[in-house]
């Protein structure tokens, strides 16, 4: 069994400008933020982020202009904080080329992606303008009842990184709670990556094999990152801590430089 | 400034919503829906399911948390129902009553929630639509919220459709509009809080409607007002109100 | 929280003769065999079976000639026990009307009920002759890579059962081990029917509610059976029954109301 | 009446078509691929990913269960890959080498599965083909086995083609047959078991192919020896010999 284990720094570094990445998790919540930080932190450019609700991670790639195109179904920092302000500046400016998404249209396209087929089927999508400005396509049932469908293309991002409570030198990941849509994006895209609370051996994974979302043989690299969905939560290890994200949303790149220095992957790594 | 009472009309209307045994579910950036679930549980002597974006199934909390997404949701759940799950469960059509906000609403119960402006060049982006495109057609009903009650937020022309589907009802801090899901028909005023009249409606809303049905709504009951006053929320619902959809 | 509880025998009398019948489990593992027993106790007729793979469960059905039409991937006994012997027959003789499948075919026609969407993609099944046997259709790539995909029609069972371990009284159900394909199946059906080892309450479900499969509001009824997998396995509870397997293989009808008496739910439970 | 050696050498060849780093994966009825995988993990120095049917990843167990669907193949796997998992990593093209049955062969690895005689009126109605249809166009790899290598069961025309596609190997108890997966090309025989020869397996053969590659099987190492013994699983080898296609 292979130990795939690095650093955080390792692995932002194994992830190319330009990359399209998926991050797990869904808003505040169960995101690996860590690597989003670190992802800043090595002055990423051009990246794609592809999330059906974004907040906290494409607004932090967007404030330190990292993040080039999105396909996102909402984005909003949440939790009574409302908007996320430097995404919205980007796609205001023209910065940040947005593919606007339904949720459910992103994890079709991925479930595509996840079975070797180029488009999938989603309900509904009639009657929003969103059908026509991506330029998606419907198809006709073909067994005869009439009924049109859009179908979307399969989406493969070329990273996905999910932030787990426990995983194994091995990879394989073990997530409490509910995992919004980690498990479909692990299962469309090209490298998966593994950020995670704490290290645990194979043998205590496998007393409840069935907790595992993710087998160890898909994955490329863990990263152990205590605290790594911070400010966010992780259920049930955490809550989310308001007055950080408060923090984070202070204007200006002083605030923005005390928030990256206040995170805990700041505070306990050496940097690798 | 938003009041207290805006935020309350709003829980308890969208909670009269709710019909008995029905699926409900509230999403994402929905703290509101989320309150309504919480107070119909504890004012209605009927049966309903809970779904929450967060994963839970009949989660009621008691103290409600600050982001409808968060982990308070699954406290106590006998399942993890996530999100692929409860989407595939609206597509088909088993979500019986869906909960979703916008920016922007219309006479045929379409939403805005995409940008303000040309799409591509906007003057203001907002969050987007979450899964509004995909299950509004598809659940039987739906229930939009809207905070802001004006001209420029109940509009006759949406600036850009990001849903459009089965919207049954609408409720804003002021009124609440019906309109049968089945059918391609517009809004009627269904009843107005009893601060305003219906004259007072049409001059605050964009879109024209019938208001020949309109009733004044009925008071809050003794049991919705004691769960109200349990929920303790107010902090929260008032921070929803202005920040929500950015537009002010 | 409704009390879902009731005997075997009114759930098999719940189920309507011509119904199509979803069953959990793949050959000799994890499937609601006690049901199927009732099923025939209880003579039925004119069913449909719908699995990837059914074994003991369809070859029980033809053998009583309850079944008259199926959707299945592949048919065997296993466990070194070759073919299903009455399952054989029953097509040979046109008794059974087979549609024949290739395992994922039915899944996906599943996940099309499941999402609400006419038809579902599959990869593969090109060169196959079940291709035009099945009339299945292929769709053009919309979106220009020129490739063709297999679509296969929605498949929503009637009802859909399954064997869990555990469940409670509202019908959630608890799985260990791999569930084969009782996810999706419980998805597709109109209709969601438990059998279960054990009762268990709630809160215990809630300690680990990562576990529960299927939630139970989508469940009309549970029965609570023990050693309901019988003669197969259920992990980790029992092992698969070879010697009682073998018995069942033996011809004629003796055999068979000898084996439906030795079942496990026949000794324990009063026939309600 | 099968041979412990013809087990044996389907086992011994099957575990050879396995690479260094492959995930592999075996199905349900196929107790032999089952027992390649556990060979190879014990005889040969290279690390590989074996997932089964079962729903356990890199289990291979002391003693082999009967069925190669049993829950003995999830004792102590770190995670469950359940069906639609390990379909989907196929259907995408991860799952490098799949190992699948058949009860009829031709030339190109295409197989019949399904009936012996016409297909809506069989003479004989076999189990399916499983997820082959789906399955073997998709793999980079497929390794095929036959028990019974007669010119009924390695024919030049199929019945019904259950399933085409990517067939790299096809292992017998006389022969490994074998033809580049991204041609459209026949096999050729690539080696003979010793106690036979190229002629002797044209004559059992009924689709003809190339033999000029063709060498004597290399004969079973220490290693291969030692593991198969430790296996001590010649009764359910047999017994898959004369069952599983139903053909005999």
């Amino acid at each position: 069994m292979a130990n795939k284990i690095v650093s955080l720094a390792e692995m932002a570094r194994s992830i190319p400008d330009g990359s399209s990445i998926g991050f797990g998790g869904s808003f505040l919540h169960r995101a690996p933020f860590a690597l989003v930080r670190e992802l800043v932190r090595r002055g990423a450019r051009g990246l794609e982020v592809i999330k059906s609700s974004p907040g906290y991670d494409i607004d932090l790639l967007a404030r330190a202009h990292a993040v080039s195109r999105a396909k996102a179904g909402i984005v909003a920092i949440e939790g009574g904080l409302g908007l996320a302000p430097s995404y919205r500046r980007a796609v205001e400016d023209g910065e940040l080329q947005l593919e606007e998404h339904s949720c459910m249209t992103i994890v079709a396209g991925m479930r595509a992606a996840a079975a070797g087929v180029p488009f999938a089927p989603v309900a509904g999508v009639f009657g929003s303008d969103l059908l026509a400005l991506n330029h998606w396509k419907t198809v006709a049932d073909p067994y005869g009842s009439g009924k049109e469908t859009v179908v979307v293309p399969a989406i493969s991002p070329d990273v996905a990184v999910i932030h787990a409570n426990e995983a194994d030198a091995n990879g394989d990941a073990r997530v409490y709670g509910s995992p919004p849509w980690d498990r479909e994006l692990t299962r469309a895209a090209k490298r998966v990556f593994v950020t995670a609370e704490r290290l645990v051996s194979s043998a205590q994974l496998a007393q409840q094999p069935e907790l595992t979302l993710l087998p160890g043989f898909m994955v490329e690299a863990v990263a152990i990152v205590p605290r790594g969905a911070w400010p966010g939560s992780l259920h049930p290890d955490y809550d989310v801590d308001y007055a950080a994200v408060e923090a984070y949303l202070e204007p200006g790149d002083a605030a923005l430089a005390r928030h990256l220095a206040a995170a805990p992957e700041a505070r306990v790594f050496s940097r690798a | 400034m938003p009041e207290r009472r805006d935020a309350e009309y709003l829980v308890v209307n969208l909670a009269r919503a709710i019909r008995p045994n029905e699926v409900t579910f509230s999403g994402v950036n929905s703290v509101l829906p989320m309150a309504a679930c919480v107070l119909a549980r504890r004012a209605y002597d009927f049966d309903f399911t809970y779904l929450s974006v967060a994963g839970g199934v009949d989660v009621f909390p008691k103290k409600l948390p600050r982001s409808s997404t968060d982990p308070a949701l699954l406290a106590g759940t006998a399942a993890i129902f996530s999100n692929a799950d409860f989407y595939d469960l609206a597509t088909r059509g088993k979500l019986d009553l869906i909960f979703l906000g916008a920016a922007q609403v219309d006479a045929f119960g379409r939403t805005n929630v995409s940008a303000i402006g040309d799409w591509a060049h906007p003057k203001v982006r907002l969050p987007g639509g979450g899964g509004a495109a995909v299950m509004m057609p598809v659940a039987p009903r739906v229930a939009l919220w809207r905070s802001e009650h004006t001209t420029r937020t109940l509009v006759e022309k949406l600036e850009f459709i990001t849903a459009a589907g089965k919207t049954a009802v609408l409720v804003t801090p002021y009124a609440v509009f019906a309109r049968d899901p089945a059918k391609n028909e517009r809004f009627h005023l269904a009843s107005y809080r009893d601060d305003t009249d219906p004259a007072a409606i049409v001059a605050r809303t964009g879109f024209s409607f019938e208001a020949a049905r309109a009733v004044p709504t009925a008071p809050m009951t003794a049991r919705e007002r004691a769960a109200l006053d349990a929920m303790d929320a107010f902090d929260l619902l008032e921070n929803e109100l202005p920040r929500v959809t950015g537009l002010r």
